[in-house]
Parts: structure tokens; sequence; C-alpha cells
């Protein structure tokens, strides 16, 4: 991938960091100043692509939800470029921005909401309420009453935790003493390689092999992760929450 | 004002000294005995006039549903030398968009935050309701039957409103939307199915 | 007194005020500034005396260490009802992790509660049933049919939860606690969206 700036209309946005997609989308049609109802869709892919290819390594994490944005970019671009069919008079041609449109908007008001809170947030830590006075108990057992129980104060929140923490206690107890971890990333992205080698493509999920330690999983996973930054393999998905396929990189999907 | 009005105000100033939660007016008024919220609220507005007549430097804040004792805004650096570990951190910026959503939306599922926010928020989500500031409040009716997600008191206390109504609200784009899409309005307010608590026993 | 000296002795009312622990003469000086020990403890007699003319329910206390607000002690009686009726609910840690078991495994033997958190839990199961919190359910089936217990009505309330139902399933608590390598494991099991935009170019 060049590490270069596009050319053109490019706006250099490779040094900022965004919240994710919407929030990219409204830094541009911002920066760009383009009229929210008119977007110039083109123009906007591909300042969308450029930042894209600029996002470091580490935020891979995160891309996925960036690759998909962009997916959806390039359709409304390609839908745009056909030809407007003949309609009845009373038929609508639906914008194919429009929902796109109405998502950044709705983003943008929640984004609004969020700044306003942070004022408040500010004002806030202004003020002071006072602190557990502990030291009236002493007066309230003198006027002959009890004193509360100590402890701590508990939520759900504490609840849950404490739970989760006693069972993942109990687990990591069984992990040390049955399954060492035995199996190395270069492994597993063999592994990967061996079977797009024999298959040309494979599943996802076909990659995690039942009955193998959870731990071997994490291992599977990190090395996937890996190979994508690599550029060695590509990842596909029909629809959201679909089956993902793996592809070899240099192979025609 | 009488005596007897006299003694209720000083003990409502004694509870609310002592307290270390919000008070609302109905609790006051059970706690202080023979007076009324509605006289609570007198009270505490008297209390009020009081601490500015006398330059004190604290003064009765309504909020959460309930009032407090809290120090004026202008001692806040004195106080934070007091205070050298500091409060809670700040919220991020990821945290801010998705508790705005949950505030307006409640009750809200995960999902519902994802598509509005775009991304993933479950490590969001953890933040918010490890901080007390987001609550689980049921779930939802249907297909997987989904957590639903509201905002708790605590919300209120740490953004100083005195409830969910007192929400700030981006005039601008509802001026916007009322203009072009009154869709994304009705889309905002659309009311949701929540499981009735009663029905599961 | 002139007005520099007003000042200072807001700052002082309102250190006192937000510290939650006696602050001494001389820490009192050095966070006002530029004002000696003697001063304070001049001012802090002030304080004292506006308290008693204004008839105000708190005053300044001179204990060892240092100064404190503290409320008369003509108030203790009103303060003790506002801690026994609703107060802040406490409960110890090892209440709560044997409450947060009870709730996930019910309905569960004390052998049971005792093989998971690993130490004995007769006295907390106790404190529990006590405060309502846990109720034995029923029997168990077979040798020596030992005690079942659950939670209560007043749990649910405790905690804010509509029903028992609402309570987070294991799964949907891993995605609101688990640490970082159990989020690792998560993302495993529902992957998020990857689309590639280099093919409809």
């Amino acid at each position: 991938m060049a590490d270069e700036a596009q050319p053109g209309h490019s706006v250099r946005i490779e040094t900022l960091d965004f919240e994710g997609p919407l929030d990219l989308l409204v830094y541009l049609v911002q920066k760009n100043e383009v009229d929210i109802w008119d977007i110039p869709i083109a123009l906007i892919t591909e300042q969308f692509l450029a930042y894209l290819q600029n996002m470091s390594a580490e935020r891979l994490e995160g891309a996925g939800e960036f690759l998909l944005m962009a997916a959806t970019l390039l359709r409304i671009k390609s839908q745009m470029l056909l030809p407007r069919p003949q309609l009845d008079e009373d038929e609508e041609l639906e914008d194919p921005r429009r929902e796109l449109v109405l998502k950044i908007l709705e983003y943008q008001q929640y984004r609004e909401i969020a700044e306003q809170l942070r004022e408040r947030e500010s004002a806030g830590r202004l003020v002071f309420a006072r602190g557990m006075p502990e030291w009236d108990d002493a007066l309230i057992a003198e006027a002959g009453h009890a004193p509360p129980e100590p402890g701590e104060r508990v939520s759900l929140g504490d609840l849950l935790r404490s739970f989760t923490r006693l069972m993942e206690e109990a687990r990591r107890d069984r992990v040390h003493h049955l399954e060492p971890l035995g199996v190395t990333i270069e492994e597993k992205a063999e592994f990967v390689r061996e079977r797009l080698r024999r298959e040309g493509q494979t599943s996802f999920r076909d990659l995690f092999v039942p009955g193998e330690p959870r731990s071997h999983w994490i291992v599977t996973f990190v090395a996937l992760l890996e190979m994508v930054r690599e550029g060695e393999i590509r990842l596909r998905q029909g629809e959201r929450f679909g089956e993902i396929h793996v592809y070899a990189a240099g192979s025609a999907a | 004002m009488n005596g007897s009005d006299a003694g209720a105000k000083q003990v409502l100033e004694a509870l609310l000294f002592a307290a270390d939660e919000p008070l609302s007016a109905r609790r006051l008024a059970a706690l202080v005995e023979e007076i009324t919220p509605g006289e609570v609220t007198d009270l505490v507005r008297e209390l009020n006039a009081d601490y500015l007549r006398e330059g004190r430097a604290f003064h009765v804040q309504e909020i959460a549903g309930g009032y407090r004792l809290v120090t004026r805004s202008e001692f806040a650096g004195w106080i934070a030398g007091l205070r050298a570990a500091g409060g809670s951190p700040r919220l991020t910026q990821a945290a801010l968009e998705t508790l705005s959503i949950v505030a307006y939306k409640q009750p809200v599922t995960r999902t519902e935050l994802e598509s509005i926010r775009g991304v993933a928020v479950e490590g969001v989500l953890k933040t918010l309701v490890d901080r007390e500031l987001v609550r689980i409040v049921g779930r939802e009716e249907g297909m997987g039957r989904p957590l639903l997600y509201g905002t708790t008191d605590h919300f209120l206390e740490y953004f100083g409103l005195p409830s969910l109504d007192a929400l700030p609200r981006p005039d601008e784009l509802e001026i916007l939307f009322a203009d072009r899409e009154r869709q994304v309005e009705l889309a905002l307010e659309e009311p949701r199915a929540v499981a009735d608590p009663g029905d599961e026993e």
C-alpha cells in the first residue's frame, strides 16, 4: 500500500483519529463544506479511501467498520452513475444517498448532544459534594442508634463483576493444569496457508478446529489478523454477521 | 417565620449536610416529619437565599430528582488542591457519544447503539456500566431477547441534571430535521415494547 | 474584617466542607495561600460565630489533628433516620461474592457455594437471609436433602432489576465484564464484519 497521500482532491487527514466511519464522514462533509443533502459522493469516497490507506496498522482492529462503510460508499457511487429509469408521474426516484445521509445526520445529532454533555461534565467537576461524614457515627451512637454496618457500597455492576471474576478464576485454574499453550502464531499461520494452498479458499469458521483448546483459537485468530495486515490474505463477507470467507491475497476471488 | 419553621429548616439543613446522595423532597419530608414535600421545596429555597446573603461557600443544588449541598464552582481550584488524587477520569468521546444515544433512545439494545454509531460498543458499554452511568433495564421482546440499557440516577448526578427532561437538545439539528426530514424525528422517538417485569415471575 | 479576609474565610469554609478528613491549621494555611496557621485559627473562630448567629445546623469542631465540619449533636436522631431508612445499602465483599453465585446458580446448596468460593459461607449466608436478599427455596432430592437457596424479590429491588430474567446471561456477562484476553475469544465467536473495498472498483 502506498505511503504517500493521494493526489488531487485529497485532504490531509492521516494524522487525525476518528471514532468510526461515521465520524470520518461527518469530518469530510464539514471539511469540504458540501451540502449534506447533495453530497458529491465520488469526492467523499475518494477521500474516505485515502484515509483508509493511511490508517496505521494498530488501528486495524476497528478497520472492519471502515471497510464496510467504504463498500457502501462505492455501491452508492456506482448507483449514482446508472442511467435514471423513466418514471410515472406519481413515482419518486429514491436518491441512493438518502439512507446514508439520514445515518450521518442522526449520528451528528448524538455527537452534538455528546458535546453538550462534555460541557456539563466539565461544569460538574467544579462542584464538590460532601464526602461520607463518618464522624457522625459517634454522635448517632450517643443518640442511642446503632451505627451503620461497615462495608462497600455495591451496585449491579459490582455483583456481575464479582461473578465473572469467580468464574474466570475457576476456568484459569483448569487451563493451567491441563492445557499448556503449545502452539505458536507462525504454526497457525502455516496451517492457514496450507489450507489455502489445498482448497483455494476457506470459511473463517472452519479454521477454528472444534475440540481444540480455546487458547489455540486465540492464536489462530491473532495469526489471521497478522496475515490480513501483511496483505497475505483477504477476508470477505456476503452480509453483516454472515459467513466470512478467507482467500489468499493473490487469488482471483 | 415562627420557631417551629426555623426548626424544620435546620433539620433539613442537617440532613442535606449529612447525606452522601441527593435526597428527594418526598424523602426529606418523611425524615423531617410533619412537613409536606411542597414545604421542603420552599424551605430549600429559603436555605439558598440564606447562603447567598451570608456568603456561604456552598449551596443546595437540585439534581437527579433531589437536593444536595455542593460547593460553589469558584472554589474548585482550592478544593482540587485538597483532593490531589483527582476524581474519576473524564469520559472518552466514544463513551459520551454512546451515552447520548442511551439517554435519548432508552431502553435501547447494544445492536441499536452499534448501528447508530457505526462501530462496536461493547468495550464502551462495559465502562459505562462499570461507572454506573448506564444500567440494564430489562430485555427486549422477540428474537434473542437482547438486554436493554438505560441511564442511572448517577448519570443525572454526573452531568448535573435535575431530571432526564433537562437533557440538552441540539436545537439547530432539530430545526433541520423538522424542515427536511420529518421521518428521522419520528425514528428517534419510536416507542419500544419493554418486557413487563410483572409477567416474568 | 476587610474584603480579602472574607475571601480567605470562604475558601476555608469550602475546604472544610469538601474535606473527608480533619484538616490541620497548617495544612489549611498552605491550601488557602497567603495566610498563616494563626490566621486560620482566627478565621475558624469567626466561622463558628457566624454559624451560631445564623442558626446553622453544623459547626467547626476542633479535634486531634485539626478542624472538621460536623452537624450539631441535637440533629443526630434525624441523621440516624437518614442512615437507617433506605440509606445507602451496604454489603461486604464476601456477601457480594456469595450473592452473585446464588443469583446465577440458584437453586443452590451451601456445599456448592463453598466449593466455588473455597471458604465456609455459613455466616455470610445467614447475613444474606437476614437482609432478605436470599431465601430458602426448598430442599434438594437425595442424600441428606440439603437446603436450597435462591434470591428474593428484595434482591431485584436492591439491584434495580425488573426481573430475574434481566440478569445478564453468562455469555452477555462476558461481553460486559471479560478482561482483554477473553474479549479476543469472544471476537472468535462473533466475527466483526470485514469487507474488501478493492473488488468493487
